[in-house]
Order: C-alpha cells, then structure tokens, then sequence
C-alpha cells in the first residue's frame, strides 16, 4: 500500500450559543492510509502568540471547545486545523472568526401554545421563554423570534414574525383543525437558531356549517 | 412669549430604547455593506495584501467578554459609546468620500449605504448628548479617539479598496461595541418592564 | 358690531406617519369680529428658546409642517397655537407631544385576497405586506391588523383582529357572494392608519341548492 501525507483538513463551522463560549468543528481530509492525529492552534489579532485547542472533547469528535475564560469578543482568532501523520503535517487553510458574528443561540424554551376565545372566534395564544443559556435579561444577548404554524398533514407553514416578543396570537383558525406550532430565535446579529420541537393543539369544531 | 408648562421630559429607559434600535440599525447597515463589498472583492484577496495596522480606536479600553461588559457602570458604558460613536465622524467622511469613486461594481449602492451610516450616526449621537445630560457629569466624560488616516484611501485601486475594506471593518466593530453597550443599558433601565429584557 | 379678542384656538391632533418628520393641525376659535391669524409656537424639552413653526404650507390650512431637521425622536415638544386679531392674542392650550407616540403608519400594502377550499367549503385567504416605511423585520417596531370585510352592496362591515399576521383566512361566506375586503394596521404605541383600498373578490357558487 501507498501511504501519504494526511489530506487536507477544513475548518467547517465555528457557533456560539450565547457569546460567551464557542465551539469550532473540522471536517478531516484523507488520512494518508497512516494514524492521523489533528491539532487546532489559534492565534489573537494582534499577537504573534499561537495557542492550541484547550479542550477537544466537551464538544465530541473533531471540535474545539473555548470555555469563557478562553473567550474573547471583538478580537480576531486566526485558526488552523494541523493533519499529522508519520509522514508529516498538513495545514488547513486558517480562518478569521470575532465570537459576536457566530452566535447561534439553542431554541425558544417551554413552548405553550393554549386555545383562547375572542367573540367567539378561537385563536390560538403560542407563549415561549429564551433558551435558558442565552442572558437577555442583562441584555447581553437581544432576541427576535419566529413562529410557524401548520395543519397536521398539510405541508405548507405559515410564517410569523415576533420581534422582540414572547408570546403571539394566531387567528383564523380551521374549525377543528389540528395545528403544530414551531418557534425559533436569532440573536440581533446573528444566525436562526433551530426550530422548537413541535407543539401539537386542535381547534374545537366552532363552525356550525348551516 | 411665555409657555406656561413645563414640558414633560421623555424617559431614559424610552430614550435607551430608541437609542439601542438606531444602533442595532447602524451596526446591521455596516454588516450589509461588508457583505456587499466582499462579494466583489474576495477576501482571499485581501490575505495577501499587507493588512493595515490596528483600529484608530483601538487604544480604548473596552471590556472584551460579558462578564467584563456587565461590571461596567452605566455612565460609562454610556461614555464608551459616545467615544466611539464621535471618534467615527471624520473617518465616516473620508468613506463617503471615497466611495463616491471607489473601483466596485457596487459602488452607488455603497455609496447610498454609507450616506445612511451618516445620518443615523450623527441622529444617535444627538441621543446619546441628550441622554448623557441626564445620567450625570460621568457620562459627560469622552475619551478622544483622533482619526490619523488622512482623507486619502491610497491611489491605486487595490489599496483603495483594502484601505476602505479595512475602515469599514473597524466601524463594524465598533458599531457592534456601541449597541451591545446601549442594550445593555437599556436593559438596566427596563427593570419596571421584565418584559422588555 | 361687537369686537372681541379671538376665541381659544385648540391644538387637535398632531401625527408621524414614520417618526421622521410630524405635522400637527389646530382649531381656529371664533374670530371676534376681526381679522384673525394663527401661529405655532413650540419649545423644546429642557430648552428656553421658542421657536415658531417651520412650515404652515406644505399639510395645508391651519396646520404645521415639521421636516426631518426640525422632527426629533429625542425630546418632547411643548407646543401652543396662538390666535391674534386687533385687539390681541390668546393662546391654546399647550400640549407636549413625543414623535414617537404620535405615529399614524401608512396602510398595509400588496393586499391580496383569494378564495381557498377546505373539505369543500371556500374560504377567503387574504394576505399584506406592511408599510415599507416600517422596518418590522429587525424585530423593533410591531405592527398590529385588522381586517374589515362586507358583502357588496351591504353597509354593515364584518372586523376582524389579526394580531401581528400577515394574513387571515375568513370562513363562513355566502354563495356567490361578491365581498370587499380592507386592511389598516397601527404601531403599539400609535394610531391606526387609514384603511388600504378596497379589494373585490367573488365567492364561487358553492351552495349546491339540493
């Protein structure tokens, strides 16, 4: 068999739930038919020092973790991910992050959704809290949130914004329709977290069909 | 002519409030206009071009993590955000100046977007006077943040275009410092309001 | 015939349709049998000077204009009308506006209507964009809807509130029926806009007359 230096890794994905900690993530190139083992090593604007990776597993297999001692925002890391094999090293392309623009908060938490009754008209009242690890209360992180709403079967989501809110009414509702409910959460300046796993409710039949 | 009351005064959490949604506005405008010059200008070629030396604000000491930012007193975080929102006005001409011939594709649109830096720039900061007024003399103070770059981004294309790629990066950063200072303060503001935060 | 000094003028209503610029319009009182003219006086909050308004033209009669230099969100104004004639003046009441409270948004827009189909009973779908001055995406302005809706020909509207949506299906409408359908919306803190024009659209018949 021939064996080679390990490919080239990439650095894929770095994510901050609540910009206080981050993780980064690496997709590993060809192992060269050799033991591969990968190294990350980071460097701060405006330093020549270069650090490595202080802790590879709290976040599972080919990741970096930064706890908060090790987190800065408003300042440049310059990472590299290192292959190596018996036969040498390679270098993934390195890439410039500032924690403040990879924030991905967790989703909304403790999604209700509850049947109300306006004139007679049911709507639906979807209430929900932060993610518990991302701090709005000190206005640390400021959140806007999105619902989507659906009839079990259909495929068709119907899209609410929320701002700033916790908490949103939906009208015009199917008599008797069973609805899932969904939200999400994005920081000011930042990405869509996940969708919320999905809240089931039906709608009881008001519609007297004459 | 003699106006008979008193004029009632609008709130600080109010005012914090629109502050920090003209800030968030001023910080996303700098993030659309990175995006914008870097989709014709790949940062690849920027890597191997010298990058210029540090932010012309960067001698400012800044808390650089939450629990940092969250010791910080309300004056001056107050203080912070006005240094660093004053010490980009002449920096901000200099890009609306040269964006009107800078070499990019997008250029107008650029240039439109910096025009709207500018004015919300100089509306939060006639806020931010009108606030420090009333959070006390701390507020008041400001640390001078000279901008030393001179009106000209370079003569040939390419320097042009990194040296205006390089300010705007740090206007980012600095825009991004400024609202999550006023949010913060917001947020303190809000205590009557729990939904607020 | 008896002269007399003017009668009290009364400030009305003053509005911003989207907190850049606000004009504010008053009643004249009765005349005193003289020639009478108006002005507009405001101050600003924490501020002696007296200013009188920039611009009696641009909203029409007995009105004040205030463009984007002379409108701040960041202080209240404290505004008097004052009436004169030979004899002398008198002054309105003063009152204290906040750009930010005083907004009248432009009515939604792109109004759509169409008629959809559930287990065989048509119902109205109608959706709308709001006002592209209002930026609701970032999360810092709510807007808020309501729906009228009534049968051409009728005079009795049917509302309906639509919360924060964007769209609302309208259920129970008769056979063939020829309906009108209007939408206007309104900040938390504000006024509701006019409502948008008329959209016309007719229920098929669906009424199988067994």
């Amino acid at each position: 068999t021939r064996y080679s230096l390990p490919g080239k890794p990439a650095l894929t994905r770095c994510r901050s739930p609540e910009k206080e900690t981050f993780t980064c993530w690496w997709e590993p190139g060809s192992d060269g038919g050799l033991p591969t083992t990968y190294a990350l090593y980071y460097r701060k604007e405006n330093s020549e020092t270069v650090y490595e990776c202080p802790d590879y597993h709290t976040a599972g297999k080919n990741s970096c973790f930064f706890n908060k001692n090790d987190t800065s925002i408003w300042v440049n890391y310059n990472i590299t991910v290192v292959a190596s094999n018996a036969l040498g090293s390679t270098f993934s392309d390195p890439v410039d992050i500032d924690v403040v623009y990879i924030v991905k908060p967790n989703p909304p938490e403790k999604v209700a959704v509850t049947v109300m009754e306006d004139k007679g008209w049911p709507f639906l009242r979807v209430s929900w809290e932060p993610p518990h690890k991302a701090d709005t209360r000190s206005g640390w992180i400021t959140l806007i949130y999105e619902l989507r709403v659906k009839l079990e079967g259909e495929n068709e989501w119907e899209m609410h914004l929320a701002g700033q809110q916790k908490m949103f009414n939906i009208f015009s509702l199917r008599s008797g329709g069973r609805y899932l409910v969904q939200v999400r959460c994005k920081p000011d300046h930042g990405f869509w977290s996940e969708w919320s796993s999905a809240s089931h409710i039906k709608v009881p039949d008001y519609f007297h069909r004459e | 002519l003699y106006m008979v009351a008193a004029c009632k005064a609008v709130p600080i959490s109010d005012l914090l409030d629109r502050a920090s949604q003209r800030s968030d506005r001023l910080h996303s405008l700098s993030t659309m206009l990175t995006r914008e010059l870097d989709s014709h200008f790949p940062p690849i070629g920027r890597m191997i071009m010298p990058r210029p030396a540090m932010c012309h604000t960067s001698s400012l000491q800044t808390p650089n993590d939450k629990e940092q930012a969250l010791q910080v007193s309300e004056s001056d975080l107050l203080s912070l955000a006005r240094s660093l929102l004053r010490a980009w006005v002449d920096p901000l001409l200099v890009l609306s100046s040269s964006a009107n011939t800078l070499p990019h594709p997008a250029q107008n649109s650029i240039s439109n977007k910096i025009q709207e830096l500018q004015e919300h720039s100089k509306n939060l900061g006639d806020g931010l006077n009108i606030l420090s007024g009333k959070m006390g003399p701390a507020a008041q103070t400001m640390s001078l943040l000279p901008y030393r770059g001179g009106n000209d981004l370079g003569q040939d294309k390419i320097s042009k275009l990194i040296n205006f790629q390089f300010l705007l990066s740090c206007f980012r950063r600095d825009s991004h410092k400024i609202d999550s200072f006023l949010k913060v303060l917001r947020c303190r503001a809000a205590k009557m309001q729990p939904e607020m935060c």
